[in-house]
């Protein structure tokens, strides 16, 4: 099986779709000619063309308007968005129409299609490349919202995105899209949307986190080794809608949760998390259920990005706190 | 090419009806057959009377709120009819008439307004998108439409609508940027009725013409006479000729007015005066289409009588029917959310139900 | 002392506001000459004139992004957008810039400017004029969320909101416009934003609500009143930065909450109330905090609305359920 | 008026000092005085200076993503020249030289690039704008300031600069729409140095020209040779008496080119060709703007030589003191979320400090 990083696996699974399907088609910012600023549809424009893999003008209302025509008329379009922070323009798109076409008409026209970006900080970037506005996107009814963290789970979820019948808002954590490789089979698969992944069991707390912050818990287990704690990791992959059972099995289990985000605190996703295992675990809890988040800050520039990032020192600490409590 | 003869920027307007029913273009007059003739009319005429209608219904509080269509009927249906039935229909919101042309059903069109989802759920083949409240931005819909069609060689051609006031949305200059940039079969309407709500079209934008815009996209604009179905018509055509061929999108502005409120809850007689109603009432589009149809033969004032009696009853009859249907099943709105209903919402549904079991 | 509406009483103090301070200035589509569609800056223009109540063109960037640049001009801009629902397309304004500018210049450029919209349902209106999105913009750094329920607030509030030296949202419980009349003082004066009001005190039960809401929830409390249930209401008023004092004392009291909004469930305001909740008052809780919210599912059109909005009878049973937990 | 002498629609072009530093057109040579002329090419010098070092700098890793100006020297200061210390500057993130020449100093400025905030903290009194990325945004904030110096009755101007990729943005149609229905004092600038990254200005719009668009908002528009100061000097100087005299806004394209890449982390040789690259080579706006000077006997090889060598050492001093400034501490990233910080933000601080503190 060929060794691929997120992006690598993230490009041969546009590539394998496109291939499969002529319906399928890619569109975006530099995302044709050049193949994208990261290269994530590189290769796209010559082989299926220009009409295929299409290098939009700089309008984000238009590539997100014009994927949602795009479906309606037949298409299952994969719109780009350069960085998440360029999604804005193009929120009232997703929000008013995007997520509502099929309620709206009462399942008439429906929307085959996906909107990826790139989203997180830690690579040192201009302003307006860093944020995580997963948990804005998720409180819409009618998107899905699915964040891969690994090579294999970016194909399996970027295939399976492609085949929903609905839109799906695909986050790319751009910070590890170059960070390891993993074996990724060639054969066409599906990462269903809407389940979480236990990457390592244990008894005595759940840990939570997706995108690059999977990566950063992996470590802040290693740092942990010594410690005799025994920690439950999933990987929620999942942002909208996310896999309750499988939280709640393991809090059951572990007593004690802890989610990990990089996305502001306030009203972002750890809340729900909390709330969620509030409902589905409270009599089981031995220590309240706790999230390690962005601040309520602007992510800064890089010369103050660490303040905000999360590092597995961090994550370690709190790991402890919460099995201490 | 009539974007070449009727320069916006050279002051023209395409006219081919004037308002007292003569054609003042001869050579522009198209060959429409007979049928099709009336039933443009027809589709004028239920159009207007629906509107009537249900403004009286609604001031009984029997409707909700409402976008009056009454004056517009001659932009829509007119550009409609240049249209085949596998071409693409993107409304706004005040397209009644234009939709009822393209087969709408009015039962469909009146139970949106009367607050159902199911009104937006019009039969696929009709090819008439759900209405669009955010404005403008159906139009970026309407060039990802005609991306897909053309991609797949499909001969059909897309019509958006927008309003004056909408043409100043972000969202218009992209729709439009859009479409010229990939020569994509789109046909831009704006309905310039005069006003957004209280805003007239002269504090919306600078632009000598809304079709002067065209030109920041690099593609064909006319100014017509909204309230002539003919000029309409042929200015569609044409449009539709050109997106087909490959030439890309036209802009038309369809200078027309709104007779009545913005909606049922506006009262324009705060921003507007009686004698620019007068001065676009003598220019109905229905009256000047009658005398048309009249001088062919094809009308008389019996027929019109008998036709409006059939309407009236016609729309009644349906705003009756709509009114029985009283409230939407909890299943409904719960069901098109996705495809199949993740498990977190179907508990949602569930404790919602319980508690309505309980409660009782 | 006069009685007003909420409506009038926003009307009176965006008069005196000007009256008192040149710089004030209002702007939004139809809310010059006619005084907005549902007439809070009526009479404003005939008074200040067009160049101080102005009527934009149609287009929100325009009117938030003109707004932040009135604001480091020199004045005090408040910017009325027509419906909660169409501030979509101003969405990359208040996140890009709006929330920024302060932290983006450390402190030089600073926006001084309301932002006001109508929200939520129950007025049996069109599609997007329902939306309940007031956590979106809570989960934004830099921003400021407050929403009255009374006309007394709905002053003060204002009042407080454009004398803040940052951007504050200000959302506008349309439902409840007109619906009831209070004693509103004719002299200037400030709510102060980031304080919550115990509007009933009470020793079984915290209730938080914000907006209509509250009215409802009065309601559910006089269907109550037979079941020897002791609830003590918030009236949280301010959703960014909210009032975690004033919950922590009344839920270490009480030993149950509710937070009942009529946002969407999911990563919605109450996830991010109950989160805090677990924090502060973790040890005295005696039933999961609990929400009653939303469903997820885009609000429905009228017909089907009575499914969504949240009943005092639903309130009341609510609160029953959490009392008997 | 030169709006409309050199009207796009007839396919002109507003020069001055042509490629080979000659003036093409005598009579609309402006009467700069010489400390002034020099002032220019200085700014434009240093630009071009700390643009080849902030280069090198990047190359070896000591510099973040920067965004190149080589090239488009001339659009910049050429503008600035033209209007008052009181009048704003309203920038997008290419616009070094401008920012220079309006009294920024080179060390805030790539404090931005090293990635710290405290490069936007320009001293209010210059009436710089801070850095704006997303695309075309800032063009509303022109509009925004524009408007309230003109009801504050202040005799000042606001220049808005946005790039060609950015004329596709539904903001751009929005902001010039809006300063032309209030005929504001606004001057926007497209900077189209014809690519967008890797999309070249013919993929961006099918607009003749990008001054083509100020037809839509009913505003004079005019291309005018972006690498030539004196003819950017003139035209800005035309739309500043426009604007000061409540005739409203102008749009200039200024015809330029990016030499450099995009930022430091593109690489144009993917997507156009060396030949088109030596074509604007030899359009260099310091190269033709060093023999103007000279025929006027303000400047020569030694001057040239001298200045430069001054410039180097003073950009390559800069940019150590910068190294040296290292991180940002961790109050600064807290303080300015508001002017009072919420207890809930303090909080959140002061558990990250007592974090710190234990680890430590
Ligand atoms: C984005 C957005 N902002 C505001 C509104 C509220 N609104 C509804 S109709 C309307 C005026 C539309 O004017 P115009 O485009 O001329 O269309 P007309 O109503 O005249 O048909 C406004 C402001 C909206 N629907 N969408
Ligand atoms: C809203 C938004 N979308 C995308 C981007 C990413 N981006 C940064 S620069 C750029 C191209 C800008 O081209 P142009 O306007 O011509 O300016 P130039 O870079 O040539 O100066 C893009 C797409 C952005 N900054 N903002
Ligand atoms: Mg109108
Ligand atoms: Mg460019």
């Amino acid at each position: 099986m060929p060794l691929k990083t997120i992006l690598s696996a993230i490009n041969s699974t546009l590539d394998q779709q496109m291939e499969k399907d002529d319906t399928v088609i890619s569109l975006g910012e530099d995302a044709g000619f050049e193949g994208g600023v990261f290269r994530a549809t590189k290769g796209l424009q010559q082989k299926y063309g220009k009409e295929r893999s299409i290098d939009t003008p700089l309008a984000e209302s238009a590539i997100i308007g014009g994927a949602l025509g795009m479906a309606v008329g037949g298409l299952k379009p994969v719109a780009e968005i350069q960085f998440s922070g360029f999604v804005l323009p193009g929120f009232n798109q997703i929000v008013a129409h995007v997520a509502r076409f099929r309620n709206r008409t009462r399942g008439t026209y429906t929307l085959p299609m996906v909107i990826r970006m790139p989203y997180g900080g830690g690579i040192r970037a201009l302003e307006h490349h860093s944020e995580s506005l997963e948990s804005i996107f998720g409180h819409i009814p009618g998107l899905k919202v699915v964040i891969p963290s690994t090579p294999y789970d970016a194909k399996g979820l970027l295939t399976a995105a492609i085949k929903d019948p609905d839109p799906v808002m695909y986050f790319e954590p751009k910070r590890i899209y170059r960070a390891f490789k993993q074996e990724v089979p060639d054969e066409e698969y599906s990462v269903p949307i809407g389940k979480a992944k236990v990457l390592k069991k244990g008894t005595d707390i759940t840990v939570v986190a997706w995108g690059s912050l999977v990566r950063e818990t992996v470590k802040a287990m290693e740092l942990l080794k010594d410690e005799g704690i025994s920690v439950e990791l999933i990987d929620l992959r999942t942002i909208k809608p996310f896999d309750k059972e499988t939280i709640e099995k393991s809090v059951k289990k572990t007593g004690r949760f802890l989610v990990v985000h990089e996305a502001y605190k306030t009203f972002g996703p750890g809340a729900e998390l909390i709330s969620t295992v509030n409902v589905k675990a409270f009599l089981y809890l031995e220590a309240p259920p706790t999230r390690l988040t962005g601040h309520d800050i602007t992510i800064p520039l890089p010369k103050g990005e660490h303040h905000f990032i999360i590092s597995p020192e961090r994550i370690a600490k709190k790991i402890k706190d919460v099995v201490k409590f | 090419m009539l974007t070449k003869k009727f320069d916006p920027l050279k002051g023209k307007i395409l006219e081919v009806l004037n308002h007292e029913g003569k054609i003042v273009n001869e050579k522009l007059e198209p060959k429409i057959d007979d049928d099709k003739l009336l039933k443009m009319y027809k589709s004028m005429l239920l159009g207007r009377i629906a509107d009537t209608k249900a403004l009286q219904f609604q001031r009984q509080g029997r409707m909700l709120t409402y976008a009056p269509i009454k004056g517009q009927e001659a932009t829509q249906v007119g550009s409609m009819a240049a249209l085949s039935e596998t071409d693409w229909m993107v409304p706004a919101f005040r397209e009644m008439a234009g939709m009822l042309y393209k087969g709408a059903s009015l039962k469909k069109l009146f139970l949106y307004w009367y607050g159902n989802e199911e009104g937006n759920n019009l039969d696929k083949s009709l090819k008439i998108l759900p209405i669009s409240v955010p404005i403008a931005s159906q139009l970026n819909h309407a060039s990802g439409i005609a991306y897909a069609r053309k991609l797949l060689k499909k001969e059909e051609v897309v019509a958006g609508f927008v309003g004056d006031g909408g043409t100043s949305q972000g969202e218009f200059h992209e729709a439009l940027n859009f479409s010229a940039v990939f020569d994509l079969p789109t046909i831009f309407i704006i309905q310039n009725n005069q006003w957004a709500i209280s805003t007239p079209r002269s504090s919306q934008t600078k632009a000598e013409t809304l079709a002067h815009k065209a030109i920041g996209y690099g593609m064909p604009g006319i100014q017509v006479d909204g309230n002539d179905p003919l000029a309409m018509y042929i200015a569609t055509e044409e449009a539709k000729k050109r997106a087909l061929k490959g030439d890309g999108p036209t802009l038309i502005e369809a200078l027309t007015y709104r007779l009545g409120p913005h909606t049922t809850s506006d009262d324009p007689t705060i921003y507007r005066e009686d004698k620019e109603v007068s001065y676009w009432e003598e220019r109905d589009p229905l009256k000047r289409f009658k005398i048309y149809l009249e001088n062919k033969d094809l009308w008389d004032d019996k027929k019109e009588e008998k036709q409006r009696k059939e309407y009236t009853d016609f729309v009644t009859k349906t705003f009756k029917e709509i009114e029985k249907d009283k409230f939407v099943d909890l299943e409904e709105v719960f069901n098109y959310t996705y495809a199949e209903m993740p498990k977190d919402l179907k508990d949602q549904l569930d404790d919602y139900k319980s508690y309505l079991k309980e409660v009782k």
